[in-house]
């Protein structure tokens, strides 16, 4: 089942100055690119498509990620060549898409909580940045320079290095023996130099953050911010909302919980959210409803940090999202967040590894104990089913932080299960050589590193 | 139906929650929440579910309160023609409704994909890595810099770039370059391109990056891109050039000038204009492999030694690295970079090049029929345009694009006198009209 | 590019087909065709290729001619709001571009999906065999009656339908009834339904078969179907009864009031209104199992005992039947059917009969609306109706249709002073419009 | 690989009366079906689609079904909610609909070499019955009574069970050696009683009937008509016209020759072709140009034989053929049959295989010989290709009725050689047990018909 690459079925070479109206000495000399016809052309993607997993394939509880299905009639919605215009359209004649932009920051800041929301951030990682940045301006228009930005230690990758990016140190708050922050930790990382603190509640095992009005106010005493990130907030929709939980600003991935498209990695969209002191430093331009009757108006922020994106972010993400939530109103949300945590703990129940920490709510990190992780998931998909996230966090040694999101029923999470628990008792060789069903067997990941042939070009030079 | 107070995406029937419960063992959802009561929620958004149809046609109803014009805008965001073959494979579920590939060997489809598009750029920069992508433009200029600051052991602390170009690319590389204590300081043009005489007087030693664009925010081809790279050489510079993959297609190869970097935009090929959605292209020296942002897929081979992709290098990356990783980029554009892949095999090399041959054609040929306007000057600039130019009109440039607003037509104006039109092949049978409508409003 | 000239689907470059013909070993394509020259075409039809982009504005801009009406019309043929997840889904290449199964093993997913598509008709029709397409309501009447010539061994050649039936059903009927020397005949109604003791009158040695429908063509239900059904048993005639999957989903079970052979459209799940494109019903008694007309999947297993799914009883078809096939019939609405089962997925038994009850209540509350209105009175038929109901209007009622059409509503006008209205879920939300254009136009 | 039956999955039952605005004896008492969530219902048919062949998969050269390449973009053209309207609509709102279809019929009759086309049936073998009983009508309107339509032996199984469908006694015609009419043959079969000779050609292993003239002649001399089986006209596409061969009547498949999708097995569409002489007697309505600058009018011609279709056919697939045809324009059309017998020709060199007839154009019968052709068919699946028809036309023994089309490439029509070559050669054990690759194995197909469940009922029920 190897799809030979596009190169390999035939380049052409093309003289570009034969016709070129420039100049010789502004053009390149050739062009070798694949030539394959139409019907060449959706067989080899056609073909590619068939050897990849997606969340219409079957279940994929990547924890942290919650892959959940994506509503098809969201991309009729987003494909309105309405949606499509140029982002110069002045504002006159661009009231359709402002209108929808503004109806999103509305219903986002009801559901986070919230004062003010930016849509620019183009992915997760990008509103964090948006949201460090804008907490940063925050502090530096109070003539407050702070340095530092704690994190837990189980938290995102992301967050450290946006923090980072955002040239702040990173102080490492290490997990309390429960699997929440601890206090005392907390009170001893925090002072004067904290800038914010970072936190994802559910945490990245599923606990909830129960000493949230502390942290905040721990933080909050020290002059630092709260920041929320939004990873986890598909087991709050309709129970929590961060902004009452004493959160200042946080971010929302809307492919994690209003069930846009991952797409292989991408387009995201990071949407933030803040409260009324850090609207100012928000991206511009924001959108707001003009004067009585006239529609709606972009308007740059008084203290903006500027842009996080060339135009107005992943705009046909976005109104994926809309339509989500338009679609499953308040008790649809409400009732994705109660299924979700329903599907983790049923299947958490049916496993037979354990799951140190509890009550978890939308995901659970089981351990696969003397078992290698990483291979129990590789022969999980001999199984048919995808496996979950491994080795992460790494408080759970040989971790595999499971989240199966509301959209599977029972009858799924149960071939899950068993899936799980014929891996995790299989012999040592069936894990060493799994997978065996799979379009490929196991990958020398360590060699590719090892010698990196990232082009066709690398590999004809082979 | 029987589900419609709940969300229609999850399949419990009321007799399986019950049964799940049971085996839990608590007697409600509810239950399962370790929400504190102070700071649990239990308002409403006040958010009526409507059914798909109802959201179909309200969003409908909506975005048509956008008016109809004729677009001739570009100014760094651009869009051609997308056959519809493109939408129709890069829909294809497994594509649309997968994760980022951390399991290769049920990946290997999308893998490979990324895989190609990764070699096209590498095709069309002269460069040895391209990355699989980067939001847009405007963040892969941010990451460069960030680059850049990593690998030149200068002191340097000054990005360099033209003091033609688009506010929000500038606004974003200043976001980028605070982090790391870098600042952004512009160099002159002349006629709408690098004044390369001043570029050389200001480039020193305080100075880690250069970047120039080819073409230009207003359509000029750079004339003296090696010039620009000897320049920041000397300066132990990275030299950075922003383009897009329709003109690389056809421009001076960026091996070729001693680019070290390229970025820009590859949502040109895949994507329709999008209200500014795009993809980040960025393509480097290989000296800076261990340095590169974002996701890169490589060859290697499976337990059966047979060819097969994975994702590699990715000690480089946020999920491993933490704040020693290359960029905190996680979730990028992989399904757009699908997108102009697919774009780009359906063209070929041949169609990419006449693609681009006639951004040239059709900028040259409307800039002269609008210059012989009375109240118009075009090209502005004596250059070389490739899809767009600009105009300088007698009239005050505000009010003329109003008034060709009304008359069906969307352009930029840039300042006072001058406004900005671009052409691509979506708008060039629509010439006739731009040109009648400026000469009724001059 | 390179194939400018050529079909741009054939990807054969200059040099490969000189490699072919090489090895053929000939000159040129011209000589392999063996078409004498005085039968050779050599002129040209006049057809310039386009681009695909102008293509699709050339149709929109043609198709964008007809009016923009909101249409209450029906008259045999329905459409019902089609969830966004059927075009998704079927429109997957490998169901849109596949062939008929003629090969199982590589057609398992197709196989299965018509083989549950027929399960769907067993349920609604209560009838043992459903096959899995005809072209759509009056060719599967018309192959329901050459049904009955083939397994009623009377004497008989007449079929008898209801003097209320749509013109083009009765028409096709005639055509498929003349091959078989059968003649089609009416029997009257009273008050939109079957007069059943005319009927029970009329029947006798000559008859061989008797059509009833529910919903009629009218939209009134069928009261006394059991009735009709014993009046043909007593003739020794085939009962055929037209109905729509969606009315079948609470109307009384066929297979109860003695249906022999269910016909109709199924094109009320899967489809819009089309033009008029279908999707035929076709399902009877086991009795008939090998004279069944069209394409039957069925259950079996493979080598290694797995269950799959085979068309079977290919003996009864044209390909290996010839003259003697139970139908000409070979290429079906597979992929029809494939849309109307995924649509009955996602409503479910009680999302289908919630649809159902609708265009009961809809129908009725619509009726009462007009009745109201001074110059009409609706509805004309005493009777329950499902989706639609006849008006009498005290004017011309091809001007009241014109007038409404002008108000932005099309309705049939069915004689002179009859109109006929239909509403279902797609324009239950406009019929406040369609009252007060009534009352405008009336 | 198996994917359970939806209602295994689980089934509701409904009590129709509960809820019902109709009296109980008006309704069914329940109603059972299956329920799946709209995740289950993607993942379903997700699944069931992996396991399915299709053109974008790879070759499909089934001989006499002309398989080729679905542009993706008259999908696009089709789906214009305005191609969509009510058959009832009035002719004044219908007006965009009915131009497109006079378009249509204008070039069809020209590509064809006819006069008067109508698009109403839905179907190939629709179309013949069509074109069987105008020409019937004919007869019948001159006062002709004739009972038999004649038909060569190789003939597709349509034409002769359409002519049985229309109340014609079929006299079939034996192949000539050289595989094409028999003109003594011909002579001895055609009389007084022959209302038409339906004929293919290039007929069903790719020859040219090269005495067609006197084909033509002959029927004509004895009042009989002249009907082409559009099958094969992919062939002749600008090389040759029906109409200029003395045909008098012809349906064209649109899958076959005008790339529409074959669905599985439909929705087809099987236009009409006749002379003028022929023209009163098409089915109503047909679509002309009205009084100068007034549209386009439905009429109905004089001796219409009324309608086979209840409504105006497969529109939505005719509209995909006049997509196709504006694409290819003359040229294309005329290369693409070019390439359609260069592909045969350059096929037929490659394989081991003999071929007896010839010469031939877009497709060939080779014989298996002494081996069973559908045996190497089931092991050509398994190296990845579909194998071509078989054991059909009988005049070929154990024939495999090879049809590449034009959109194979080079390599493309070497791989499938390579497929057809390592089955014909392989041992008899591996051709008995093939196929061995594919989702499922040999399926028994006897038992199926000795045993038929033809529903999930049926299966529960054991």
């Amino acid at each position: 089942v190897r799809e030979p690459l596009l190169s390999e079925k035939g380049q052409e070479t093309v003289d570009v100055r034969e016709e070129s109206p420039l100049p010789d000495d502004l053009t390149r000399e050739e062009l070798t690119l694949p030539n394959p016809s139409e019907p060449e052309t959706a067989r080899h993607y056609t073909r590619l498509s068939q050897m990849n997993w997606a969340i219409d394939a079957g279940p994929y509880p990547l924890g942290s990620c919650t892959m959940k299905y994506n509503p098809k009639f969201t991309e009729d919605v987003a494909a309105d060549p309405n949606a499509a215009i140029h982002p110069d359209r002045s504002e006159r004649s661009a009231q359709g898409v402002l209108e929808l932009q503004y109806r999103l920051q509305e219903a986002l800041a009801d559901i986070g909580g919230m004062d003010a929301v930016t849509l620019q951030p183009p992915a997760g990682a990008a509103g964090e940045l948006t949201g460090i940045l804008v907490a940063k301006a925050y502090h530096e228009h109070h003539g407050n320079d702070r340095s530092e930005v704690v994190i837990p230690a189980s938290a995102h990758g992301t967050n450290f290095a946006t923090a980072a990016t955002a040239g702040y140190d990173v102080v490492e708050l290490p997990s309390g023996e429960d699997g929440r922050v601890d206090l005392e930790a907390l009170e001893a990382a925090v002072g004067d130099d904290t800038a914010a603190l970072m936190l994802t509640n559910p945490n990245t095992v599923g606990l909830f953050e129960r000493d949230i009005t502390e942290i905040a106010d721990i933080v909050h005493d020290a002059g630092g911010l709260l920041y929320y990130d939004g990873a986890n907030l598909n087991a709050l929709l309709g129970r929590g909302r961060p902004g009452d939980m004493g959160f200042d600003v946080m971010h929302y991935n809307v492919h994690k919980t209003f069930a846009t498209p991952h797409g292989g990695g991408g387009p995201g969209a990071g949407p933030v959210g803040v409260v009324d002191e850090l609207a100012p430093f928000l991206p511009t331009p924001r959108v707001r409803e003009a004067e009585e009757g006239s529609g709606y108006e972009r308007f740059e922020p008084d203290d903006t940090i500027g842009k996080v994106h060339g135009f107005a972010g992943n705009w046909l993400v976005l109104i994926k999202a809309y339509a989500y939530v338009a679609r499953l109103g308040d008790e649809g949300l409400a009732d994705a967040a109660a299924k979700a945590v329903l599907n983790a703990n049923y299947l958490a129940e049916r496993i037979d590894l354990d799951v140190p920490f509890g009550p978890f709510h939308h995901e659970f990190a089981a351990t696969a104990g003397d078992r290698d992780a990483a291979d129990v998931a590789k022969r999980m998909l001999d199984f048919g089913v995808h496996p979950p996230t491994t080795k992460w966090p790494e408080m759970v040694p040989e971790a595999m932080l499971t989240e199966p999101t509301e959209i599977e029923g029972k009858s799924s999470l149960d071939d899950l299960a068993e899936a799980f628990n014929l891996a995790y008792a299989d012999t040592d060789e069936a894990l060493d050589s799994a997978p065996n069903r799979t379009a490929a067997a196991r990958i020398d990941q360590v060699g590719a590193a090892r010698n990196p042939r990232l082009s066709w070009q690398a590999l004809e030079e082979e | 139906m029987s589900r419609a107070n709940g969300t229609p995406y999850a399949p419990h029937t009321a007799e399986e929650t019950a049964e799940m419960l049971a085996e839990i063992g608590v007697d409600d959802e509810a239950a399962l929440f370790d929400i504190p009561e102070s700071v649990a929620f239990d308002g409403d958004f006040g958010i009526e579910p409507r059914t798909e149809r109802e959201i179909r046609d309200e969003c409908a109803r909506i975005l048509n309160r956008s008016d109809d014009l004729v677009e001739f805008l570009g100014r760094g965001h651009y869009g051609h023609y997308v056959p519809s073959v493109v939408d129709h494979l890069a829909d294809r579920a497994e594509f649309l409704t997968s994760y980022t590939q951390y399991q290769p060997e049920v990946s290997q489809g999308f893998l490979q994909a990324l895989f190609e598009y990764q070699s096209m750029l590498v095709e069309l920069t002269g460069l040895d890595v391209a990355n699989c992508s980067m939001y847009d433009a405007a963040t892969a200029l941010g990451e460069a810099a960030t680059l850049a600051d990593r690998v030149r052991s200068t002191s340097g602390d000054v990005v360099l770039v033209p003091e033609q170009l688009r506010e929000g690319k500038r606004a974003v590389l200043s976001n980028y370059c605070a982090g790391a204590d870098m600042t952004v300081e512009t160099y002159p043009m002349t006629d709408g391109t690098a004044d390369v005489d001043a570029l050389a007087e200001r480039a020193g030693d305080d100075v880690v990056m250069v970047y120039a664009e080819s073409p230009t925010v207003r359509g000029c081809i750079e004339e003296r891109l090696a010039a620009i790279g000897d320049v920041a050489d000397e300066a132990d510079a990275l030299f950075t050039l922003g383009s897009d993959v329709v003109a690389l297609s056809v421009l001076e190869s960026p091996e070729r000038v001693g680019a070290d970097v390229v970025v820009g935009e590859a949502g040109s090929l895949g994507l329709p204009t999008a209200y500014g959605m795009g993809l980040g292209l960025f393509a480097c020296r290989g000296d800076f492999l261990r340095q590169v942002p974002g996701r890169l897929v490589g060859a290697s081979e499976d337990a059966n030694g047979s060819r097969a992709y994975t994702l590699t290098l990715q000690t480089r990356e946020q999920h491993i690295r933490k704040e020693r990783a290359t960029s905190n980029i996680c979730t990028n554009q992989a399904w757009v970079a699908l997108r102009a892949a697919i774009h780009a095999a359906t063209l070929g090399p041949d169609g990419l090049v006449d693609l681009a041959n006639d951004c040239v054609r059709e900028a040259e040929a409307l800039a002269a029929r609008i210059g012989e306007l009375s109240g118009a000057a075009a090209p502005v600039h004596d250059r070389h345009h490739f899809r767009e130019f600009v105009v300088r009109v007698d009239q005050p440039a505000g009010a003329v694009a109003e008034d060709l607003e009304a008359e069906g037509f969307a352009v930029h104006a840039l300042d006072d006198h001058m406004i900005q039109v671009c052409v691509t092949d979506l708008t060039a049978g629509r010439t006739d009209g731009l040109v009648s409508a400026f000469a009724e409003v001059l």
